[in-house]
C-alpha cells in the first residue's frame, strides 16, 4: 500500500507541474500595470499589417518610473520628451519649449509650445510643466542640485520662470536630462507610486512585463510632430551578450544591440543581417593616482604615448569604437579638433621618462629609479565588457617599454575601496558618459580639483578656467573656452583618453534608414525607421 | 532402472563449484557425486566452513555473480547446471522450494510478514487474495504461530527469531513443494524455540511427503529428521549412509571425531581447526587432524569406496 | 578446469581513470618546459589562429597561445582544486565525526549549522569574500571551501553513525579504549575509503565552479589563466572561433572524468558491500 | 509523528533566522558603499562620476545611515508581519516580486527536478543491475562526461545548436511557455542526474546484496520483480535524501542558467539585488531559496519515514 502512495504522489506533482507550465503560455500572470497580454498584440500587429520593430539589449529594465528610469522612457521608448532637445551634433535646439531667455543672470523665461496633448489627452501647459519638474526633483534631488535651480513658476499659460540659486550659464543643457522627461500628474496614483508613464512623446506606454522584464510601446496616433514610420516597438532584455547575438541571429528578435565584438565580422558576413557601428558620447578613459609616481606631469605623458589607441581600437574593441584624443567624440559640437593627442610613439615615452629618472638601472627589463622598480596595478571593472580586454592590451604595450602592471578586475563597487586602501592603484580604467548633459564643460568639470583631489591631483588654474566658461553666457565664447580647457586637460594627461565608447546595432535585412544620434546614452532609435 | 529413475529425484554426478576472488580462485566443492529419492530426507552434516550452503545454493543456482559451477545435475530428468535462468525460475516456488537461513536478514524489513508468504502463493497459483490469505493463515496456524490473524499483518522486526524462522518455513512450503532445501534451520535460535522447530517440520514434511535436503551442523536435528546423512568435510564428502549407521556406528575419523565431540559423549574435540578453502592440504584433506594418519594419507588422495548397503567412505583404512 | 582469471574488466574504470590521471599528471610537471609559447605574451598580428601544427590548441582573442595558456591555466586550477579539497575534507570530516560519534545535542546543532550553511546561496558568500578581500586565488579558495565542507561532513556523520552500530565498534569501547583513540582507530579506516571517493570527484566540480564564479564576474584575476577562466573567456567567440573555449572545456572535462573514474574504481575497491563473498560456509 | 514534524519546523524557523542574519551581515561586507550602488543602478551608468553631493542625498533619503542593527531589525519587524519592505531598484514590494517570479522558477525547477529523476533512477537501476558489464560504464562515462560542463557553457552550445541553426527552440525568454522550457529544463537536468544515477546505483546494489532479495529469487521472482516487490521501497531512503539536496541546488543554483536563458525566476533576481546591495530584495530571494531547501529536505525526512515501518508501528510489539 505505501509503495502506491509514493508512486502516486510522484506522478501527481509531475502533472500538477506540466499543466501549472502549460496554462502559463496563454498569457502571463495579469500584471498590475500590463494593459493587454502581449502575445494577443502581436497577432493583432500581424493582422492588420502593422510594422513592429523587437529589440535586445543588455540592460534590465527595473521599472517604469519616467524618473529614475528616465533613460528608457525618454530615450529609449520615447513616452517623455524633454524642454530641451539636441540636435545629431548636440547642439541645443527647442523641444517642448519653444523658446528660452535669460532675462537676469539668475532667471530664465521658457516659452510652451501650444497645441500638445499628453497621451491621456490632457493639454500641456505652464502648470504642467511645474509640476512634472517638480516632481522630478523630489524624487532626484541630486538633479536640483546639479544645475542649482531654486524655483520653478508658471508665470503665464505657457511660460514658466526657472530662478538658479547661482549663475547657470548653461541651465537649457542641464534641462535636456532623460530624468525631466514631462510626464503628465496621472502618471502617479494616490500614493506615488507609478501606473502608466503618460507622455507627450511619438510613443504610447503599452506593457511592461515585470517578469519577464519586457517593455512595449504604441504608436502615438496624436502626436504633435511627425509621426513615426512604425507602430510597435518592444523592448526585450537578454543580459548576457552571447545569447543575444544568437537571438538576432535566429530571427526571434529583428535588432540587437552591443554584441560581442569578436561576434559582430560573422554576424556581418551573414546575408540577412547588417552590423553597424558608432562611437557614443561615452568615453573609455583612465586617470591616474596623482599621489603615485604619477604626480609627475613627464611620467603621465609617457604612459599616454606608450599606448597604441590604433590598436586597441582594431584588435581589442575590433572597430567598434575609434580612438580618443580629447574627452569629447569628434562628432560633439563643442569637442576641440585641433587636439591630436598623444600618437603611438614608445620611444618618446622612453625619453620623458629618463628625463625624470626612470630608467632601466638593474638590467632586468622593468625600469627603475633610486631603487624602486616602476610596477602598478591598473584597477577595471567587468560589466563593461570592452574594459578587461583594454586593461590586459594597456599592459602588455607597457610591459614591451619595461613597465610592469597588474590587472585587478573586481566588482564595479569595490573599486572606490580599493583605491582608498591599496596604494599600489596607478590608473582607473573606466568609462564615462562625457554628453550626460549636453554642456560644454559640465563633463569638464569632473576633473576639477573638487573631484580628483581624492587621488592626490589639484590644479587651481584649471578650476578658474572651468568656473569662467560656466559663467559664460555667451554659446559660441563658452564653446572656444571649453576647447583651449579640452586642451589643457590633455596636455596635463591627467586623465588618459583610450577610446570612444563603441556601441554596436546588429539589423535584420527588413530594416532600413537608421539614424545614429551620438546623444543616446545606451541606445536610441530614430523614429523614421523604414521596415518592409 | 527405468523405475528407479522416476522415484529418483536429483541425480548429482561430480558438481564442482568455483569462486573468482581478487587472488585466486577458491574450490568451495569438489567432486560432489549424489542421488536424492523421491519422498527422501537427506542430511548434509558438517562443521561451517565446509561447503554444505554451497552445494546447495550451487544446486538451486542461487550463488552470487562470481561463482561457477561445472559438473551435471539431473532434476527429474533436466540438466539444471546448464539450464537458462527463465526456465529453472518456473520450477522455483511451486517444485523446489527454500528455507533461507539467516531468518532475520531473508524477510523484507517492510513488508508485512503475512503478504511475504502470501507473495509466492499469488505469484504461482493466481488465485484471489481472500483465497490465499486464507490459506496462508491455515498455514500459520498448523505453525502454532501466536496472536494469529493479527501476527500477519506484524512486520518482521516485530517478530521474535522463533516466529521469523516459522514465517520463513511457511513461506517455503506455501506451495507444497516437491523438494526442500532447508539451510540451517536452527541456527541462532535458542535451546526452547529449536525442539518446537524441529518438531514442526518433521511434522510437515511427513504430511506433504516432500523430499528435503537437509545443510546442518547440528546432530540433533540430523538425527530427528534425516534418512540418510551425509557427512561434508572441506568442501568433499567423507561419508554418507543411513542415519543409523552415521550417526550411531561412523567409520570415518571424522564423523566418529564430531560424534565424540558431542557433550553427551564427553566432549573430546578434534585438535586443529578445518582448513581454509584456499589452503587445501595435499592427499586426505583430514590427515593433519586426523589420529591414524600415515605417509600415504598425506600423499594419495582417496576416493569414495563403497561398503554396501548404501554406505560409502572417503579412507583407505577405515573399511570395516 | 576453466576459469576466467580474475578479469581487468570488472575494474575499467579505475584503469581509465587512472591512465587520464597520468597524462595530466605528465602534463602539470612537464607542461610548461613543452610549450614553446608565453601564455602572456600578447600579439595581435596571431590574433584567432585556427589550431594549427605550430599553435596545436590555436590562439585567442589577444593572439596568445591557447595550449600554453591551458596548461598553465590547468596547473592554477589544480593547485586550487586540491588546496579547496583538503581544506573541506579536513573541516568537513571533522565536523562529520564529531556530530555522528557524540551526537545528541552536538549532532543537533552542527546539523543545523550545516543546513544554515546549504541553504545559503553560496554566490552571495563568493561575493562578499571576493569583496572584502578582493579577487586572487587564495581568496577564492576560501570562497569555494567555505561552501563545499557540507558535503564531508554530511557523508563522515553518515558513515560514523552506520560504524557506531557495528560489532566491532562496541568491542573497541568494551576494551576500555578512549573516545579519542577509538575515533583515530577505528572510526577513521572505516570511513576513509568513502573520503577517498568522494574527494577524487570532488577535483571537477571544483574547477567548474570556478568558471560559474567568472562567468558571474566573481572568478580568478586576469590575465594569470585558469581553466574555469578561460572557458568564459572563450564564450564571446563561440561561433567565429570556438576552439577557445572548447579546449579549455575538454582538458576540464578530461581531468574531471579521469578524478571521477579513479574515484568510482576506488569506490568498488572500497565498498564492502562489492567485496566478493569469497566463501560462505 | 507530529511531534517529529513540529521539531523540525521549529529547527527549520532557526535555521531561516541564522540565514537572514548571515545574509544582512555579508551583505553589508561585500563591496562598495551601499549610496554608491544604488545610484550606479537607478540614476547614473556603470562608471559614471558620482559627486559627493548625490552619496549625501542619498544616504539621507534612503536614510542608510542607521546602524547595522537598527536596520535589521525593523526588517525582522516587518517580515514578522509578512511586509518584507520594497525592492529600491524595482520600486516595488519585494512580497509582489517574489510572487511574480516565484512561479516561473517552481516550474522548471520541478520540471526539471522530476523528469531529471524519472531519468536518473531507472539508469542508476540498469547500471546496477548490469554491473561493470558495457551499458554500466558507457552510462557512468557519459553522466560523468555531463557532469564535467559547465552550466552556461551548455546552455550556449544547446542554443546555438538547436535555436540558431535549427531555428526548432526560442533563444531565450519565455514568451513560447512550453517551447522555451525545454532548453533551461536539458540544461538544469544534465546538471543534476550525474549525481542521482551514482546514488541510485549504490543503493540498488546495496538492496540486491541483501538475503531477502536472493529469497525472492528462490521463490521464483526474476530480478525485476523482486526489485520491484522488495527492492523499491527499500533503496529509495538514500535516493530520496540526495533528491532533496538536488532540489536545493536547483533552487539556489539556477542563477547560471537563468541569466543565460533570461528565464525570469528568482536566480535572476537574487543575482541582480546582490550586484545592486538591494538588501530588502536580496533578503526576499534568500529566504525564498532557504525556505525551499528546508522544505525538500523535510519532505525528504517525512518519506523516508512514510517508507520505513519503524517509525509508526511504535517500535515493535514483542509477542
Amino acid at each position: 500500500m505505501k509503495k502506491k502512495a509514493i508512486s502516486l504522489f510522484l506522478a501527481l506533482t509531475l502533472v500538477l507541474s506540466l499543466t501549472a507550465c502549460s496554462n502559463s503560455d496563454n498569457g502571463t500572470a495579469e500584471e498590475p500595470v500590463a494593459t493587454k497580454t502581449e502575445t494577443q498584440n502581436s497577432e493583432e500587429a500581424e493582422e492588420e499589417g502593422l510594422k513592429e520593430i523587437i529589440i535586445s539589449e543588455q540592460w534590465t529594465i527595473d521599472s517604469v518610473d519616467p524618473v529614475s528610469q528616465g533613460k528608457v522612457m525618454n530615450q529609449k521608448c520615447r513616452v517623455t520628451e524633454l524642454l530641451v532637445e539636441t540636435d545629431e551634433r548636440m547642439n541645443l535646439i527647442p523641444g517642448l519649449a519653444s523658446s528660452w531667455e535669460n532675462t537676469d543672470e539668475n532667471t530664465w523665461i521658457f516659452k510652451i509650445q501650444e497645441g500638445i496633448q499628453f497621451h491621456d489627452g490632457t493639454a500641456l501647459n505652464a502648470e504642467a510643466v511645474k509640476w512634472s519638474l517638480d516632481n522630478a526633483f523630489e524624487i532626484s534631488p541630486s538633479l536640483v542640485k546639479r544645475s542649482n535651480i531654486e524655483s520653478v513658476e508658471a508665470t503665464g499659460d505657457y511660460e514658466i520662470t526657472i530662478k538658479t540659486t547661482q549663475p547657470n550659464a548653461e541651465l537649457p543643457a542641464y534641462l535636456h536630462d532623460a530624468s525631466l522627461g514631462i510626464v503628465a500628474a496621472s502618471t502617479y496614483d494616490a500614493d506615488g507610486n507609478v501606473t502608466t508613464p503618460i507622455g507627450t512623446g511619438p510613443f504610447r506606454f503599452e506593457s511592461f512585463d515585470e517578469a519577464k522584464g519586457e517593455l512595449s510601446v504604441v504608436k502615438n496616433e496624436e502626436y504633435w510632430g511627425t509621426l513615426p514610420t512604425y507602430n510597435r516597438l518592444v523592448i526585450r532584455m537578454i543580459t548576457d551578450e552571447s545569447v543575444r547575438a544568437m537571438s538576432v541571429e535566429s530571427g526571434e528578435v529583428d535588432i540587437a544591440v552591443d554584441v560581442p565584438f569578436s561576434e559582430m565580422e560573422a554576424l556581418d558576413s551573414k546575408d540577412d543581417l547588417r552590423v553597424e557601428c558608432y562611437d557614443t558620447n561615452r568615453i573609455y578613459y583612465g586617470y591616474f593616482n596623482a599621489a603615485s609616481m604619477f604626480s609627475d606631469k613627464n611620467v603621465r605623458q609617457a604612459i599616454c604615448y606608450a599606448i597604441d589607441r590604433d590598436t586597441i581600437s582594431k584588435e581589442v574593441l575590433y572597430g567598434c569604437g575609434t580612438p580618443a584624443s580629447g574627452p569629447f567624440n569628434s562628432s560633439i559640437a563643442w569637442s576641440n579638433p585641433e587636439i591630436e593627442g598623444y600618437k603611438y610613439n614608445p620611444d618618446k615615452a622612453l625619453e620623458l621618462l629618463k628625463e625624470v629618472g626612470w630608467e632601466d638601472t638593474d638590467g632586468d627589463g622593468i625600469l627603475d629609479k633610486d631603487g624602486k622598480s616602476f610596477s602598478f596595478d591598473i584597477l577595471t571593472f567587468s560589466s563593461r565588457p570592452g574594459l578587461p580586454v583594454m586593461a590586459q592590451a594597456m599592459q602588455a604595450m607597457l610591459s614591451e617599454i619595461g613597465i610592469q602592471v597588474e590587472v585587478k578586475v573586481m566588482d564595479n563597487n569595490a573599486i572606490n575601496e580599493e583605491m582608498e586602501k591599496s596604494d599600489t592603484w596607478g590608473i582607473n580604467l573606466t568609462t564615462a558618459a562625457a554628453g550626460l548633459v549636453p554642456s560644454s564643460v559640465y563633463f569638464l568639470n569632473s576633473f576639477s580639483s573638487a573631484n580628483t583631489e581624492v587621488y592626490g591631483y589639484s590644479n587651481l588654474e584649471l578650476d578658474e578656467m572651468l568656473a569662467a566658461c560656466a559663467a559664460e553666457y555667451d554659446q559660441d565664447k563658452r564653446y572656444e573656452m571649453s576647447k583651449e580647457i579640452q586642451a589643457y586637460i590633455v596636455d596635463e594627461a591627467e586623465e588618459i583618453f583610450v577610446c570612444n565608447y563603441g556601441v554596436n546595432y546588429v539589423f535584420h535585412e527588413n530594416i532600413t534608414n537608421f539614424k545614429f544620434n551620438v546623444e543616446a546614452r545606451d541606445w536610441m532609435l530614430n523614429t523614421d525607421i523604414e521596415i518592409d | 532402472m527405468e523405475e528407479e529413475q522416476t522415484r529418483e529425484l536429483w541425480r548429482i554426478e561430480r558438481l564442482q563449484v568455483f569462486f573468482k576472488t581478487r587472488g585466486n580462485d577458491i574450490m568451495a566443492v569438489n567432486e560432489f557425486s549424489l542421488s536424492i529419492y523421491q519422498g527422501e530426507r537427506l542430511c548434509l552434516l558438517g562443521e561451517s566452513g565446509c561447503g554444505k550452503s554451497v552445494f546447495g545454493m550451487a544446486l538451486l543456482k542461487l550463488l552470487p555473480e562470481n561463482a561457477e559451477v561445472l559438473g551435471k545435475a539431473y532434476y527429474k530428468g533436466m540438466e539444471t547446471v546448464g539450464m537458462s535462468e527463465k526456465t529453472f525460475a518456473r520450477l522455483r516456488g511451486t517444485e523446489i522450494a527454500v528455507i533461507p537461513q539467516g531468518a532475520g536478514s531473508s524477510l523484507d524489513p517492510t513488508m508485512r510478514c503475512g503478504k511475504q508468504v502470501e507473495e509466492c502463493l499469488r505469484l504461482h497459483e493466481k488465485e484471489n487474495s481472500q483465497v490465499c490469505r486464507q490459506k496462508v493463515l491455515s498455514l500459520l496456524k498448523r505453525l502454532e504461530l501466536p496472536r494469529l490473524p493479527g501476527i500477519a499483518r506484524d512486520y518482521p522486526f516485530e517478530l521474535s527469531g522463533g516466529m521469523k524462522q516459522r514465517i520463513l518455513v511457511a513461506a517455503g512450503i506455501v506451495c507444497h513443494p516437491q523438494f526442500l532445501l532447508v539451510d540451517e534451520p536452527t541456527k541462532g535460535l535458542d535451546w526452547g524455540c529449536r525442539d518446537k522447530v524441529i518438531t514442526l517440520l518433521k511434522k510437515l514434511v511427513e504430511d506433504e511427503e516432500t523430499s528435503v535436503l537437509l545443510i546442518t551442523h547440528d546432530f540433533n536435528v540430523a538425527k530427528s529428521l534425516a534418512d540418510r546423512v551425509v557427512v561434508m568435510y572441506a568442501g568433499e564428502i567423507v561419508e554418507y549412509g543411513m542415519r543409523e549407521d552415521v550417526l550411531e556406528r561412523p567409520v570415518h575419523p571424522y564423523s566418529k571425531g564430531l560424534l565424540a565431540a558431542l557433550p553427551q559423549n564427553g566432549f573430546q574435540a578434534i585438535e586443529g581447526f578445518s582448513p581454509p578453502l584456499d589452503q587445501i592440504p595435499k592427499g586426505c584433506r583430514f590427515h593433519p587432524r586426523c589420529p591414524h594418519a600415515t605417509g600415504r594419507c598425506a600423499q594419495e588422495h582417496p576416493n569414495l569406496t563403497d561398503l554396501g548397503e548404501g554406505r560409502e567412505v572417503r579412507c583407505f583404512y577405515a573399511e570395516g | 578446469m576453466k576459469c576466467r582469471k580474475f578479469s581487468v574488466q570488472r575494474n575499467l574504470l579505475l584503469w581509465i581513470g587512472g591512465a587520464i590521471l597520468l597524462v595530466i599528471i605528465f602534463v602539470l610537471v612537464f607542461g610548461p618546459s613543452l610549450c614553446t609559447h608565453d601564455p602572456l605574451k600578447v600579439d595581435y598580428t596571431l590574433k584567432l589562429r585556427a589550431p594549427c601544427r605550430e599553435y596545436p590548441f590555436g590562439t585567442d582573442g589577444m593572439g596568445r597561445s591557447v595550449a600554453a595558456r591551458v596548461v598553465y591555466g590547468l596547473r592554477t586550477s589544480m593547485k586550487i582544486a586540491i588546496v579547496v579539497m583538503l581544506i573541506s575534507c579536513v573541516i568537513g570530516v571533522c565536523v562529520g565525526v564529531l556530530s555522528g560519534y557524540v551526537g545528541g545535542s552536538v549532532d543537533l546543532i552542527l546539523m543545523r549549522v550545516m543546513e544554515v550553511v546549504l541553504a545559503f546561496p553560496d554566490t552571495i558568500l563568493a561575493l562578499a569574500i571576493l569583496g572584502t578581500l578582493g579577487g586572487g586565488m587564495k581568496n577564492q579558495i576560501i570562497a569555494l571551501a567555505l561552501v563545499r565542507w557540507t558535503k564531508y561532513a554530511k557523508m563522515a556523520r553518515d558513515e560514523t553513525m552506520r560504524l557506531k552500530k557495528e560489532e566491532y565498534m562496541e568491542a573497541a569501547v568494551a576494551m576500555g579504549n578512549g573516545r579519542f583513540r577509538i575515533v583515530l582507530r577505528y572510526v577513521l579506516p572505516g570511513i576513509i575509503g568513502q573520503i577517498l571517493v568522494l574527494a577524487t570527484m570532488s577535483i571537477g566540480p571544483i574547477i567548474l565552479s570556478g568558471a560559474t564564479l567568472s562567468f558571474l564576474g566573481l572568478g580568478v584575476q586576469l590575465p594569470n589563466p585558469e581553466l574555469g577562466l578561460l572557458i568564459n573567456e572563450g564564450r564571446d567567440f563561440i561561433r567565429s572561433a570556438g576552439h577557445i573555449s572548447l579546449f579549455p572545456g575538454l582538458v576540464t572535462a578530461l581531468t574531471t572524468l579521469g578524478f571521477n573514474l579513479f574515484g568510482e574504481g576506488l569506490n568498488d575497491y572500497f565498498d564492502p558491500r562489492l567485496k566478493e563473498k569469497a566463501v560462505s560456509d | 509523528m507530529i511531534k517529529y514534524i513540529g521539531k523540525r519546523v521549529l529547527s527549520a524557523a532557526g535555521v531561516l533566522l541564522v540565514v537572514s542574519m548571515l545574509t544582512f551581515f555579508v551583505m553589508q561586507m561585500t563591496p562598495g558603499d551601499t549610496a554608491y550602488v544604488m545610484l550606479t543602478h537607478t540614476f547614473f551608468g556603470t562608471g559614471d562620476l558620482i559627486t559627493q553631493e548625490d552619496l549625501d542625498i542619498a544616504t539621507e533619503m534612503y536614510d542608510l545611515d542607521r546602524p547595522l542593527t537598527v536596520q535589521y531589525g525593523e526588517w525582522m519587524l516587518g517580515a514578522l508581519k509578512g511586509d518584507l519592505g520594497t525592492s529600491y531598484i524595482y520600486k516595488k514590494p519585494v512580497m509582489d516580486l517574489l510572487k511574480l517570479k516565484l512561479p516561473y522558477t517552481c516550474i522548471l525547477g520541478f520540471l526539471a527536478f522530476f523528469l531529471g529523476l524519472l531519468l536518473a533512477v531507472p539508469l542508476g537501476i540498469l547500471t546496477a543491475v548490469y554491473r561493470n558489464r558495457f551499458l554500466d560504464q558507457a552510462i557512468r562515462i557519459g553522466s560523468v562526461l555531463a557532469s564535467s560542463v559547465p552550466g552556461f557553457w551548455l546552455g550556449l552550445i544547446l542554443i546555438m545548436f538547436f535555436s540558431v541553426k535549427l531555428k526548432w527552440l526560442p533563444v531565450s525568454g519565455m514568451n513560447e511557455g512550453l517551447k522555451s522550457i525545454v532548453l533551461p529544463c536539458v540544461t538544469l537536468m544534465l546538471g543534476m542526474m550525474p549525481v542521482m544515477i551514482r546514488v541510485t546505483r549504490s543503493s540498488v546494489l546495496d538492496v540486491m546484496g541483501q538475503d531477502y532479495m536472493l529469497f525472492a529469487k528462490a521463490k521464483g521472482q526474476s530480478l525485476f520483480q523482486a526489485l520491484l516487490h522488495h527492492g523499491v521501497r527499500n533503496l529509495l531512503p538514500p535516493v530520496i535524501t540526495m533528491a532533496s539536496l538536488q532540489m536545493g541546488n536547483i533552487l539556489g543554483g539556477s542563477v547560471v542558467i537563468e541569466t543565460v536563458f533570461m528565464w525570469p525566476g528568482i536566480g535572476n533576481l537574487l543575482y541582480n539585488s546582490i550586484m545592486a546591495k538591494d538588501t530588502n530584495m536580496l533578503q526576499g530571494c534568500v529566504l525564498t531559496i532557504a525556505l525551499g531547501y528546508i522544505l525538500s529536505m523535510i519532505c525528504a525526512d517525512i518519506l523516508n519515514a512514510a517508507l520505513n515501518p519503524k517509525t509508526y508501528r511504535g517500535g515493535g510489539r514483542m509477542a
